[in-house]
């Protein structure tokens, strides 16, 4: 038995093992509008002028949405937040293209998205300040936040299936960023989606980073695109700049969903603002960098595309800004308005009927609180977020 | 019918099959082959495949999308071919499953079955014998049974699927084709929460669920002038504590009795519930009858691994002639 | 060195990492940014990115790796980001971290220490607040060690990467900044196993550890005429029994105090342990005060979740009256 | 806010959105000695006689050690094992071409892989009867198999990254099945071993089942190959019936990995047992699909392809048989030799140095055993296995 070779002679060129690479790959990108405004006029989409509005309008609300937030964290009134900043047409030309019927899957940045499919923002602000009721997501399909990068994956899976067995008209979209395709998640929920071919689009925002982590050790593939052959699904890569090409991106998606076969889409993109309103982007990325992506802002590459067909006179940036601002300080108003909850608040909710050592502690905690009243004064005395 | 544990669940999940047609049966070779152990036996045939089906390798995928199901107002009914398995899911059962109700304030929720064999003494493959039912006792929100004979076995999946919220249902397979008895046709429940007095006695409370609680009942047999009281827990959590403080109120002394690994096991949930509001009433330590902290052995030592009757008799009349 | 838990523990991998030069750190963002909390910052600069490295959002392989690393010799150093993302390694921790050892008799071995947050109070989002060490516990094979404290956290983390078996190493990040002591410049170890007496007394024994060492030690600072006896668990498992019975031998009485869920959690083992040893002794019950059975809130309730001092002082002042 | 879209309209398909598809990929199947022992010349590598000798023999002793073990456990003499029968080409091309400094990761069929790399037969068989001695795997760089599927991959990714850093000229070899393709931790493991660019070879055993699942279930994609380009690692599809081509492949795709590329290797096989002794394939795949695998019989092609070029001649099949017949003989009498361990095996190898607590349940169940002496006697009185 131990004539076994000890080592191994080195394979001759020759023998024709011709290994598939990446390299052989070709992946497009797909674009509308170039950086610069000039459009592939074919493949502009057959909407209304209200459309190509509304479109520049809730890029707007995007942005102004995460730049008031923002502020609003640093006041002292949200918890941490996340921002769309710089991903404002893949955010919106994705949810844009979707129905009211369909189920969104939300990981964080995608507010425009959330709020255009019938959130309301002020329970998206309740959200970020740490309120489980606005996990409600009253009146909207929308999902709770999928915190744990990944793990909704699966979920979106399952809702999908749902969908396809009662026959329903509507898709399930779960939003992810390029961190997310690492998790064995993401894998076991994509695979499963196409096995089963049902209809489910999964929405990779590639905004370049996951936290500090550039892409290009995120994984060693390319793209996130060529991820989808690993399932049979489909796979789409768009500039994640150009809110037309995203939108008919994801609705192209979308009917092949329907039809049987899951989408992944990649929208490229980068994420301008810090991860997070705890992060500091200056310890791992070059102004270099960020400036380079500055130039290819989706909001004026978009508006240059409706100076050029000429549908920019019709809009009033500044009646926009206005109103979008004034949805903002109402929601807050509406946010702050939102009473205290009182501590049974934590103990409902969690099974339909409360088990009895629930009740117990419960029950503990109400007796203590009568001794002690001011106990959690602390608490409601402090900063909202 | 007479029934072994494998047959009630068998005829469990077609009774509730039958019943709402919003149950789906799917994991690992459950459809085409009927399951390793031929639980799902027969559905494919009498559900077809829209209703029961195979799925890949993945069981974090297959734990999540019964969450995707469920909040769509389905039934999933998810098998995890071994407990073993389940770890890789772990994920899913604590971050969504467990708590998409409160996670959405009871707008979205999970009425989900997760069936899984469990426990050692088949002599399979490693990995194939674990116990953890102490570590998914203690993620909130997830309701953990186990039942330990054919009648338990059918009336409490039957109630597990109906559950409005997720079960995880874990099957003593040691004992899946070892015992027989007469159960019920059709449908009928046994609660989850309740635990069960099997034998009443007044020297001491012996607690026990799934094959151990066989081993107990062996156990108890064997011991000449020992009354003991014998409950099964049958449910980890929510735990039916009042049966057990009751029983121990008027014993005074009490055996625990599980599979796991000693360390972090669930005897210390109950011997902490004894003590919380029973103390008093103790006349000896609660003693622990576990598996040893250490990972189940590969077959050729698995049994010594496993709490066997007579360690169960030591440790009863060390309690009772403290 | 004056120094908060987090200088500690950065102090420690850049003792360890001079010392060693088979020790790894890697993990998502330890590198480029020196971690989301800083642990990690300044080792990329001085140990090169061979030793020091950022990794893909891979819970699953940043634990595997770890093992197939730990068994060729390396002693890898991971950081998991908030232990909220630590259950999808779980399976990589009960299949393989825990038991190399044991499933190759020693040939092949795991001398790795899985670093993670733990614990809720920073006001973070969902999932970066769970407390699950009493699962993580459970698991044969797996050391569970727990600072409270810049000298231990020093200390034991230097120990952790001595260890020649798995360590999974919580951090109390709820004080992470907010203590500071003076602790030694260069290495010296803190051993694991064993539990620290931070106040003797004589009245009742008050276990704790991580954060919620910090909370009883200021309830026991309130409570007036009560001769507490604190003690600092530092390791969840292996767990030092001896120091736990010794203690309540002498004081009769007992509250344990952790973060995590009450049903299923860690204060059950200790419970059953004083009951094993010293049940005699006991003058009361032992009181848990713990986090509720539920998940952790988002932030705007999340501290009405964790045991607040009044909680701790009425279970002692209950205890000390019984 | 409201008046977002509630219905989307169709994408006209003259947008130019062109998803990429599986269909899009040419993915060859690299053989090199087809069904009738014809070969392809240039493809035949550069191999000694007693090379191509050892191939067969190797691959008959894998046959014959899956015939032997079967009916070992049918008496009662080994647990449920797992046979690598019609599976032997896949084994043995890739045992072959590995360096006994490599690390084989393996997952419970390749026997004759394990064998060539240094393992004891004994010790093989005392595995499958349940001995964790036998996991030691002494003198061969073998890990512990992995009966839980998938999980090993991240490790032999972790072991790869360690050869790397000590630069020695070896390579992690992990062996997995279609299904275990399907796991999160297939996933993350092949996904950062891209990253590093470390020395793993992934070879797949793809032998279309797992255990009833056929493979077109397991997966929407079309080969396990081309999974490779999610992680933009080579990727190769090999005729696993061809024990030439699989050595090719895997001789090739090992150099790749130590020159920084890792490779998933796919073997395109069939299971043609059970998939283990506890199960029954009937109740789900046709005798037919069985019938057609048999004609395809990776012993019969490569002897056929020895007939064709005169090396046959020289093979004493006889011969061989006997020898290894009489090794398994006597692999069973060292298994039957080896002596029972006593219960502190039980409590040993966990930890270093044992917990006090561990020691205290030794002691225990020593005191115990002391009174009770004959308390486990049915444990050594049963059979083994
Ligand atoms: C499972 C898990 N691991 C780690 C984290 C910590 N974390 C939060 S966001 C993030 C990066 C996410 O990157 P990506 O998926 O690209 O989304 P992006 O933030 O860039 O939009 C990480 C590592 C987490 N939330 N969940
Ligand atoms: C994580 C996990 N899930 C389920 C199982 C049960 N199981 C054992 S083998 C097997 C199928 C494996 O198929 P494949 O990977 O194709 O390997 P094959 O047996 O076909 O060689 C399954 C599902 C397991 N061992 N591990
Ligand atoms: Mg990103
Ligand atoms: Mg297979």
């Amino acid at each position: 038995m131990d004539d076994s070779p000890r080592t191994v002679p080195p394979a001759a060129a020759d023998i024709g093992v011709d290994p598939l690479s990446q390299g052989d790959l070709e992946i497009e990108t797909y674009r509308v509008v170039r950086s610069d405004g000039s459009f592939d006029a074919e493949r502009v989409p057959d909407l209304d002028d209200e459309d190509f509005r509304d479109l520049y309008r809730w890029m707007l609300l995007q942005r102004i949405y995460d730049e008031r937030a923002t502020k609003l964290q640093r006041r002292g009134r949200l918890g941490t937040i996340a921002s769309g900043h710089g991903q404002e047409a893949s955010i919106i030309g994705s949810g844009y293209a979707l129905s009211r019927d369909d189920w969104i899957f939300p990981y964080g940045r995608e507010a425009g998205a959330l709020l255009l499919h019938g959130l309301s923002m002020r329970d998206l602000l309740l959200y970020w300040r740490g309120i489980e009721d606005a996990s409600r997501m009253e009146g909207a399909n929308v999902f709770g936040m999928a915190i744990s990068i990944g793990s909704h994956i699966p979920l979106a899976t399952g809702k999908a299936w749902g969908l396809e067995l009662d026959g329903e008209d509507a898709i399930a979209f779960a939003n992810l960023g390029d961190g997310a395709t690492s998790t064995g998640a993401f894998h076991e929920g994509l695979n499963f989606a196409g096995v089963l071919g049902v209809p489910a689009v999964f929405f990779c925002q590639n905004n370049q980073y996951a936290i500090s982590l550039p892409f290009d050790e995120q994984t060693n593939a390319e793209t996130v695109a060529q991820k989808a052959l690993a399932y049979g699904v489909d796979g789409i890569r768009v500039d994640g700049n150009d809110v037309l090409a995203v939108y008919n991106a994801v609705s192209t998606a979308r009917e092949r969903a329907l039809e049987g076969t899951p989408v992944l889409v990649e929208a490229v993109t980068y994420r301008r603002s810090a991860h997070t309103t705890s992060d500091d982007p200056t310890r791992y990325r070059s102004g270099d960098e960020v400036d380079e992506w500055e130039e290819r802002d989706p909001l004026a590459r978009y508006r240059a595309f409706l100076e050029r067909t000429g549908r920019w006179g019709a809009i009033d940036e500044d009646a926009i800004r206005e109103e979008v601002e004034s949805e903002f300080d109402e929601a807050v108003d509406a946010a702050d308005a939102v009473e205290e909850r009182g501590i049974e608040e934590l103990f409902a909710y969690l099974h339909e009927e409360m088990p009895p050592e629930l009740e117990r502690q419960l029950e503990e905690l109400r007796d203590l609180l009568e001794e002690r009243p001011d106990m959690y004064e602390f608490i409601e005395q402090r900063p909202k977020g | 019918m007479n029934a072994t544990i494998i047959d009630a669940i068998n005829d469990a999940l077609h009774a509730e099959m039958r019943n709402d047609d919003r149950t789906l049966v799917f994991g690992q070779d459950v459809a085409e082959s009927g399951g390793v152990f031929r639980a799902t036996d027969g559905l494919l045939a009498e559900f077809g495949s829209d209703r029961v089906l195979d799925t890949p390798l993945s069981e974090i995928a297959i734990v999540g999308s019964a969450v995707g199901l469920a909040t769509h107002g389905f039934r999933p009914i998810a098998e995890i071919q071994f407990s073993g398995f389940l770890p890789p899911a772990f994920d899913q059962l604590v971050t969504n499953a467990s708590r998409i109700r409160w996670r959405t304030r009871g707008e979205l929720t999970a009425p989900m079955v997760v069936r899984t064999p469990y426990g050692a003494g088949v002599r399979a493959l490693e990995h194939h014998s674990e116990s953890l039912e102490g570590a998914y006792g203690h993620v909130p929100g997830l309701t953990v049974a186990i039942p330990s004979t054919p009648h338990d076995a059918k009336g409490m999946l039957i109630s597990a699927i109906r559950d409005p919220d997720p079960v995880l249902f874990m099957e003593p397979k040691h004992v899946y084709r070892s015992l027989r008895e007469d159960i019920p046709e059709g449908d009928y429940t046994e609660p989850l929460g309740e635990a069960a007095v099997r034998q009443e006695g007044d020297d001491v409370t012996v607690v026990s669920w799934g094959a151990m609680m066989h081993k107990t009942l062996e156990a108890v047999d064997n011991l000449d002038g020992v009354d003991a009281e014998v409950i099964d827990l049958r449910t980890i959590s929510p735990l039916d504590r009042e049966t057990i403080t009751e029983s121990v109120r008027k014993t005074g002394r009490c055996v625990v009795v599980h599979e796991a690994a000693k360390t972090g096991g669930f005897a210390g949930e109950l011997i902490a519930t004894i003590n919380d509001e029973v103390l008093l009433y103790l006349e000896a330590p609660i003693e622990r009858v576990t598996g040893f902290d250490i990972p189940v052995p590969l077959l050729s030592m698995e049994d010594y691994y496993v709490p066997h009757p007579p360690r169960i008799e030591e440790a009863i009349t060390k309690t009772v002639s403290y």
